[in-house]
């Protein structure tokens, strides 16, 4: 037991600084698509540190659920964070959870959130609340196939077996089942995250934020919580997506020289699902509320195709 | 001297008889009536200790003649007398005390009324013990046709237009019947005459026929089963000749009405089994059987619809005594060890489950002054505790619901079919009682259950309260509990009704 | 020695619960009275109960009494085997705390109704269940479980006076008649097959069961024990009368009473049936599926609060039979291992489900009693108000959404895992059936979490939208007693998951031949795996303890920034309108407004909207706005059902139509007739 | 030996009376005069007794002369008188339309007696009946038809009076099936059944008294309330 804390304090300490960084990332790289200059990649950082000293404005409806949530939704990320393989392929506390533990732990935030959005008694609140958890509903199905296909060949949820069968087989990614899930996971990652085709992050326009909506009512260090655990929440997705179908560089053990050379190539796995994310962000428009379902559809259509494929061929 | 028991029970009841038609009031009748059925009660109890004791009991050459299975008709239909003749008391009373007779067409003054009901009714009980113990198959069916004879003038007691409707079918349908009957036993005394013919005073006994029964002609007697069965069925209100029952129960004044649905349809019963073991002993088990199932369906299903879609909750205990009749037929043609002893099971908890329901049918009807669904408003719960309460329990107890006792008897005769595997008939019976405990349930529960209607409360006369609260511990009892002498009357009677000597 | 006890603690909690009964009956007069007794003698059935189902889980298993009664084949066998302890403390857990809950709520549903006779039902009903769950023979459990169907019917039509209540008890008791009809037909086959009433007698006949015996006592079974537990085609009675019943009640009937056709079809599909071909577990998957997820489709409808958990109830039998279903795959596919650790899942739900769902129902109860209204828009901001209630209702809310740590999850990840371990099979259809019913399964469960923020946030939260719900008190302290027992067994069997699981070695020894709980646990007893050699882990304790350790972090933010950052209490925001009410809160038909267009196919939505105006239209003065979902099994099944029989009886009716002629016509053709089948054989 | 002593003679004159019960009784089916239908009852009560007396001559059944006896006293003369005085008091002469028209119900009649003869061949023992004057399936067979006419009588009449007198056509045909199959039942149960006859008849004199008092008709067919 012992020798875990160390890796599962160096894989936590760079999930925290990771995520934001991501976010900034995607961010810019958005704007520099739209032809803009767009804010440094490092202005989340700015962001939390002003929201972390900024005052709080508390609604007086609001309980002690209210002030509960953002600690939830920070830890659960985190938790789940712990739980992934990310640069070495033994994720440290792997024995606590596999990819059903990961799900269900983002439900828990999700549940949370969800209530801290009513608890406010605004109507911005119920409605963000409403449209996250049936959007997160419809999508389960979708991601549960995914994770079964994955899980099947590997035969069992465990992720660190997930990622060691995966390093072991080469060429893996090219198989049809392979490239049938990354595609119904990627779905439902732009779901989940609330990217464009689902939701737009950017916006206060009630008519169509849905992740937006729920944390309107917090503010300061509570605020600060609540975006650091969504972009921990996108980044423990993005890996869970990158080393689950792409495995090369993830080093064996948990040596320095494993760690530093997984991190390289990790960082680039994910500077390149950055670029997919945001040219896809900028090539679609935002989907009316109710064609959202049938995009989950085709996510779960591949799903189901992948998992056929996976003992047919 | 064993046998002068036999002259003792028959003799209480004309003695009765011709005391209350000597009577001037009513308390006199009333004391008359409930003092001699109580004594004839005890006494057929001793009747049934003693048979129990020596096997059969039997007087003057063999006429009058008493095995088991007649000792337990002969004790229910006591006990139904007794019960029925304790709650006539407060019944007539409630009727005299609000004018019931007054508009009564033929204008004759209460009392003579009276007298007929407290004349009539013994002679009524007499016919019925004279069915159960007299060994000559000839005079069994006199005595059926006497509980005819008697009954007409109980059913046309209120000389309501209906009433005397009522009267009318009954009398011709059962006099059709009961001739049948008579062909049947003629055709029997035939077939057995080559056999038993030279002496002709006890050719006709039971005992003596059923010890030479195989030897019979198989022909005539096929004939004589047949007429047998459609005879005393339409006693028994087997479909489709029970077209008579619904109007005679709902015309009838409830003792009397309780009585035919309890006793009658025990003793048209009883003729049938007595039949049966000489068809069976002759013909083999499968004819009688063939038919008996088939009737028993019949009835059960022709109960069915009439129980869904009743408007009147008097008719629709009638059809429940028919639904009944036809379980006991369907008991009896199952046969086996379990089909016996289920059906005179059957028997035992259906004479006392029936009066009850009568009982309190009769309560609600003399409150409400209807006994029409739509003209009851629920919620007789409140102001008749005692009755609303008793009739959704014997509503439950007589639809085969399981912690009362007509459980452990369908469930015996269901049994018997399955060893017998024959799965179809059981499974439709079990889907038409289903269909039957629906349409009760919620006819029953719409008039009990309810909002508080607010009627003045109603249950002052303790001779209406008691015979309901007995009777429902009495069920409840059975249900847990069985006395091992009265099991080891019912299983003598089942060995005697499936044949064995 | 040990079983000597057992029996003492066995038959005490049955007396107990006699008496309490009878108590309940001599003393309707003095309802204060009444409630004192039947309650604390509830409360020590329960507890004997428990020591009893404990002692027998201890050591002596498998003992058994039989005392007969003078009635012919009426014996009362009561045997404790495994199957049986294990449901008899599922019930007496919940007895105990809806007793000491029921102190408390009887008190509050005032002097006029005859909590005597309440009192003497519910210690009926637990009597009768105790009777069901460790029934030995065929006859005995026929009558324990009408017995029981018969006080549930009393406990529903407690307050007949409304016609609705009226409506749902009958419904009920026909519907749970008619399962029983199913159970006689299928108890007898077994009786002819066996020749003898007790279960141990069938048990030694399974094995030869072969073919059509087999396949029509799965049927009749599956359909009794299905209408018990509502499963989908057979469910209607269920949002009817779990509503309207007592909360108290409601509670038990939803927490055990549908579990008795639950263990039913436990003791006949694992020990009567021998080996079931395949397509009879496909078909309770099945079920299972389509139950779950229209339940759960269903409840997110409900804007009534406790019809809400009647439908939830539907969805969680549905897990549990997915299952069972499962576990008999395996069993036609003879993999004892696998079908072990389905059957384990499905055991472990269902006391999960006895657990959470109660709490739930109490909770709700509680609110109801001090909202006087079941319809959550009527309700909310109950959670300052009834803060423990509130506490209460969220943990069984977590639990029911199957989150991480709480029991809820650690039995749906259990059979995740058996679905999982299904695609190894090598059957080509079950290999695409178990991971669809993996999916389904969870989008069930993402629904039932969608169900429960709107049942806690709509109630609980933000501001009280009528006058009941503002002046809301919080629940007495016996109520909350009942609620916090049930809470800490909701966290006790999620964290403790891996202590619990040696329990079900018993059952699945006598059941299916194997003990594999002990490859259940592994790395000490901290985490529950799959059983397979390089399967998944997950440890709902670990999960907890990571919980308190990485909150570290925050708090090592919060000294640093949080605490001198200025903290104020300011209105919501209100986009400029003169200050936020009641009305502009999110409603719970708002909620689900999404899902119903989603699902629009199923709910056939029927919408009216009624604006009155005097100028134009687009002036209105009120709008009046109504709409309602279609009750598809109601409308399609159930109703051309009844129209056609309540036709055909009305037809059958004219054969009595009072003419003397027909009458004797009838037996002249019959006589006819015989004379003539007489001549010809 | 005289001729009367001869058994040939006898079973002529047996069959000759039975011929003539069924002539009766088709004829009472066609007739719609009650007066004139219960003077047809007693002239069959007339030729039973007869019946009666010859098998009792041939067979030497002492017990048979009673049975004979009393049908004479009691259906040939009795009844008839007291069904008589009835109709005269009532006063209500015919039947004017019966339920179905007579020439079918004489069709109906004929296929009832058909289906007696083959009832009574299926089962009938010619053999063994021992004494010379064996009374042959004729006598059985129009006992079985009787019986099966008098029921159809009973279906076919509105008049609650005729459906008295069928069901006492009826008990006829019993009583020769009784005398032709085992020379009458034991003389207790021939009396019980003559006394529960005599009952019945009262009781439903009475009854059709009270129907013609409350619906001052005596069509049966009004009698309809009681339904379902």
């Amino acid at each position: 037991m012992r020798s875990l804390v160390v890796p599962a304090l160096i894989q936590f300490l760079l999930f925290l600084l990771i995520a934001p960084l991501v976010t900034g990332i995607l961010r810019t790289m958005k704007a520099r698509l739209q032809t803009r200059r767009g804010p440094a990649i490092w202005q989340p950082y700015r962001d939390l540190h002003k929201l972390l000293r900024k005052g709080m404005v508390i609604p007086d409806t609001a309980s002690w659920l209210f002030s509960a949530t953002p600690y939830v939704v920070f830890l659960t990320a985190a938790i789940v964070g712990l739980m992934i393989p990310m640069v070495v392929t033994v994720a440290p506390l792997s024995l606590f959870g596999g990819v059903l533990a990961v799900v269900y732990l983002l439900a828990l935030g999700r549940f949370f959130m969800a209530l801290g959005g009513l608890d406010a008694g605004t109507p911005f609140g119920g409605l963000g609340s409403s449209r996250e958890m049936t959007i997160s509903a419809i999508a389960e199905p979708a991601l549960m196939l995914a994770i079964f296909t994955v899980a099947v060949s590997a035969n069992s949820t465990n992720l660190t077996d997930m990622a060691k069968f995966a390093v072991s087989q080469n060429w893996r990614f090219l198989a049809p089942s392979q490239i049938l899930a990354f595609g119904a996971l990627f779905i439902v990652l732009i779901a989940e995250t609330g990217r464009i085709p689902v939701d737009n992050p950017a916006t206060h326009l009630e008519l169509t934020m849905i992740h937006e909506a729920m944390v309107l009512e917090y503010s300061g260090p509570y605020l600060a919580l609540i975006e650091w655990g969504a972009s921990l929440k996108q980044l423990v997705l993005m890996t869970l997506l990158v080393n689950t179908f792409f495995p090369f560089g993830l080093s064996r053990d948990w040596t320095a020289l494993g760690v530093t050379a997984g991190m390289g190539f990790y960082l680039i796995k994910l500077l390149l699902l950055c670029c997919f994310i945001a040219l896809v962000e900028t090539t679609n428009a935002k989907m009316r509320l109710f064609r959202v379902p049938e995009l989950l559809a085709v996510a779960f259509i591949l799903g189901a195709l992948a998992l056929i494929s996976t003992f047919v061929f | 001297m064993p046998g002068m028991i036999l002259f003792v029970i028959l003799a209480i009841p004309l003695a009765a008889g011709a005391l209350s038609f000597a009577a001037r009031k009513r308390p006199a009748m009333e004391a008359i009536n409930v003092t001699a059925f109580a004594v004839l009660f005890l006494f057929t109890v001793a009747l049934a200790v003693e048979v129990l004791r020596v096997g059969s009991v039997s007087v003057w050459y063999g006429f009058l003649y008493a095995d088991s299975l007649s000792a337990l008709v002969v004790v229910l239909t006591a006990f139904v007398a007794l019960v029925c003749s304790i709650y006539a008391v407060g019944y007539f009373r409630h009727d005299e005390r609000h004018q019931v007779f007054e508009e009564d067409v033929l204008g004759s003054v209460t009392i003579a009324k009276l007298r007929k009901y407290y004349t009539l009714t013994p002679l009524f009980v007499f016919a019925m013990l004279m069915v159960a113990l007299a060994n000559n198959l000839g005079v069994m069916w006199v005595a059926i046709e006497a509980t005819t004879l008697t009954t007409v003038f109980l059913i046309t007691f209120y000389g309501r237009a209906t009433s005397l409707e009522a009267a009318w079918k009954y009398a011709m349908i059962g006099g059709v019947g009961l001739s049948l009957a008579l062909f049947g036993t003629i055709l029997t005394y035939y077939s057995a005459y080559p056999v038993v013919g030279t002496d002709s005073v006890a050719g006709l006994n039971w005992s003596v026929l059923v010890k030479n029964a195989s030897q019979f002609d198989k022909a005539s007697l096929r004939f004589a089963f047949i007429l047998i069965l459609l005879g005393y069925g339409t006693k028994a209100g087997i479909a489709p000749m029970h077209t008579w029952k619904p109007d005679a129960y709902s015309e009838a004044p409830v003792p009397v009405a309780a009585m035919l649905a309890a006793a009658v349809l025990n003793c048209a019963l009883y003729g049938l089994i007595r039949f049966n073991v000489l068809a069976a002993k002759c013909l083999g088990p499968q004819f009688g059987s063939q038919l008996l199932i088939v009737f028993g369906l019949l009835s059960i299903g022709v109960a069915v619809p009439f129980v869904l879609v009743q408007r009147s909750f008097r008719r629709l205990l009638a059809y429940s005594s028919i639904d009944h009749g036809g379980i006991m037929i369907l008991g009896v043609g199952f046969g086996g060890a379990f089909g016996a002893l289920g059906m005179l099971l059957h028997m035992t908890f259906h004479s006392v489950t029936k009066p009850l329901l009568f009982f309190c049918a009769g309560n609600i009807q003399q409150y409400l002054k209807t006994d029409l669904f739509r003209r009851a408003n629920g919620g007789l719960i409140y102001s008749m505790p005692v009755s609303g309460s008793m009739f959704l329990m014997g509503t439950l107890a007589v639809t085969g619901t399981a912690p009362f006792s007509m459980f452990q008897s369908e469930f015996a005769i269901l049994r018997a079919a399955f060893d017998r595997a024959l799965f179809v008939p059981a499974t439709l019976c079990v889907a038409l009682l289903a269909a039957i405990f629906a349409g009760f349930l919620v006819h029953i529960a719409k008039l009990v259950l309810g909002a508080d209607p607010g009627l003045p409360p109603a249950e002052s006369c303790p001779w209406k309260k008691y015979p309901l609260v007995g009777l429902g511990a009495l069920i409840v009892i059975l249900g847990f509990w069985l006395p091992s002498p009265v099991f080891q009357l019912i299983r003598n009677a089942a060995r005697i009704a499936s044949g064995e000597p | 020695m040990n079983s000597a006890l057992t029996g003492y603690a066995f038959f005490g909690g049955l007396l107990a619960y006699g008496v309490g009964a009878i108590a309940g009956l001599l003393a309707s007069g003095k309802p204060r009275l009444a409630r004192a007794l039947c309650c604390s003698f509830a409360l020590l059935g329960g507890l004997l109960e428990i020591g009893a189902c404990g002692l027998s889980l201890l050591g002596s298993v498998g003992t058994h009494w039989d005392i007969s009664a003078g009635v012919p084949f009426l014996v009362y066998g009561f045997r404790l085997d495994a199957l049986s302890t294990y449901f008899n403390l599922i019930l007496s857990v919940l007895a105990t705390a809806v007793s000491t809950y029921s102190l408390g709520y009887l008190r509050s549903l005032g002097e006029t109704k005859p909590a005597g006779l309440l009192g003497f039902f519910y210690n009926l009903l637990l009597l009768s269940l105790t009777a069901v769950f460790t029934a030995s023979n065929a006859f005995f459990f026929l009558i324990a479980w009408e017995v029981m169907a018969l006080a549930s019917y009393c406990l529903i039509s407690y307050e007949h006076r409304h016609q609705a209540t009226r409506r749902a008890g009958i419904l009920y008791f026909v519907m749970s008649h008619a399962g029983t009809c199913c159970l006689w037909v299928g108890f007898l086959l077994l009786t002819s097959r066996a020749g003898r009433l007790d279960f141990a007698s069938f048990a030694t006949v399974a094995a030869s069961l072969t073919g059509p015996w087999q396949v029509a006592i799965f049927l009749f079974f599956f359909a009794g024990f299905g209408v018990k537990s509502g499963i989908i085609p057979l469910h209607i009675w269920l949002p009817e009368a779990h509503p309207v019943a007592p909360s108290n009640i409601s509670a038990l009937m939803s927490g055990i009473v549908i579990k008795t056709g639950i263990y039913g079809m436990a003791r006949v599909f694992f020990e009567f049936l021998g080996v079931p071909p395949l397509w009879a577990g496909m078909l309770v998957l099945i079920v299972g599926v389509v139950s779950a997820l229209l339940g759960v489709l269903y409840a997110l409808m409900e804007h009534d609060l406790k019809r809400l958990l009647a439908y939830h109830s539907i969805e969680n039998i549905g897990i549990i039979l997915i299952g069972f279903g499962a576990a008999l795959m395996f069993i036609s596919l003879n993999q004892p291992r696998l079908a072990a650790i389905a059957l384990i899942a499905g055991l472990y739900h269902t006391m999960n489900h006895a657990i959470f769902k109660c709490l739930l129902f109490l909770g709700a109860g509680s609110v109801v009693n001090a909202a006087k209204t079941r319809n959550m828009e009527e309700m909310g901001g109950l959670i300052r108000r009834m803060p423990q209630t509130a506490l209460g209702f969220l943990i069984g809310a977590i639990a029911i959404s199957g989150l991480p740590p709480l029991n809820g999850f650690v039995s749906e990840w259990l059979t995740y895992q058996a679905l999982l371990a299904g695609f190894s099979t090598t059957e080509p259809l079950t290999r695409i059936l178990f991971p669809l019913a993996g999916a389904l399964l969870a989008l069930t469960a993402a629904l039932a979490a969608t169900c429960f923020v709107k049942a806690f946030g709509i109630t609980f939260l933000a501001l009280p939208r009528s006058e009941s719900a503002e002046h809301a008190q919080e629940s007495g302290l016996s109520m909350l007693t009942g609620m916090v027992v049930l809470a800490l067994a909701c966290v006790v069997l999620g964290l403790g998951a891996t202590l619990f699981l040696p329990v079900f070695d018993g059952i699945t020894g006598s059941l299916l031949g194997t003990r594999i709980s002990g490859d259940l646990i592994a790395a000490g007893g901290l985490a529950l795996t799959s059983g397979s050699i390089r399967g998944g882990t997950v440890s709902p304790a670990g999960i907890a303890a990571l919980f308190v350790i990485v909150s570290v972090f925050p708090s090592l933010l919060w000294l640093i920034w949080g605490r001198k950052t200025k903290r104020s209490v300011g209105p919501t925001w209100d986009c400029g309108l003169p200050g936020l009410t009641a009305e502009n809160e999110y409603t719970a038909f708002a909620f689900s407004k999404p899902l119903r267009m989603i699902f629009a196919a199923l709910y056939q939505p029927q919408r009216e909207i009624e604006a009155e105006y005097e100028v134009s239209p687009y002036y209105p003065k009120a709008i009046r706005f109504e709409s309602e979902i279609e009750p598809t099994f109601e409308k399609r099944l159930y109703d051309p059902i009844r129209e056609f029989i309540l036709a055909i009886a009305n037809r059958m009716r004219t054969i009595q139509a009072g003419s003397i002629h027909a009458y004797l016509a009838y037996i002249f053709v019959t006589l006819i007739v015989l004379l003539l089948w007489g001549v010809r054989s | 030996m005289h001729f009367y002593q001869d058994p040939q003679f006898g079973n002529r004159m047996l069959t000759l009376m039975a011929a003539f019960v069924l002539v009766l009784q088709i004829a009472m089916v066609g007739q719609r005069w009650l007066i004139t239908n219960i003077r047809i009852f007693a002239a069959q009560s007339f030729l039973l007794a007869g019946i009666a007396n010859t098998i009792a001559y041939f067979n030497h059944a002492p017990h048979l002369y009673i049975a004979a006896f009393l049908t004479l006293a009691l259906k040939a003369l009795l009844l008839p008188i007291l069904l008589e005085r009835m109709v005269k008091k009532i006063d209500i002469g015919q039947e004017i339309a019966p339920l179905i028209n007579v020439p079918l119900s004489l069709l109906i009649s004929g296929g009832l007696t058909t289906v007696g003869y083959v009832v009574a061949q299926s089962f009938h023992r010619p053999a063994e009946t021992a004494s010379p004057a064996s009374l042959g399936h004729n006598t059985l067979a129009v006992a079985i038809s009787l019986f099966l006419i008098g029921f159809y009588m009973m279906i076919s009449r509105r008049k609650a009076f005729m459906q008295v007198l069928a069901l006492l056509c009826l008990e006829n045909g019993l009583f020769l099936a009784a005398i032709s199959l085992t020379y009458g039942m034991p003389l207790i149960v021939e009396l019980g059944i003559f006394f529960d006859l005599l009952v019945a008849v009262m009781v439903l004199g009475i009854l059709v008294y009270r129907i013609q008092e409350t619906f001052d008709s005596m069509d049966v067919s009004k009698l309809s309330r009681l339904r379902g």
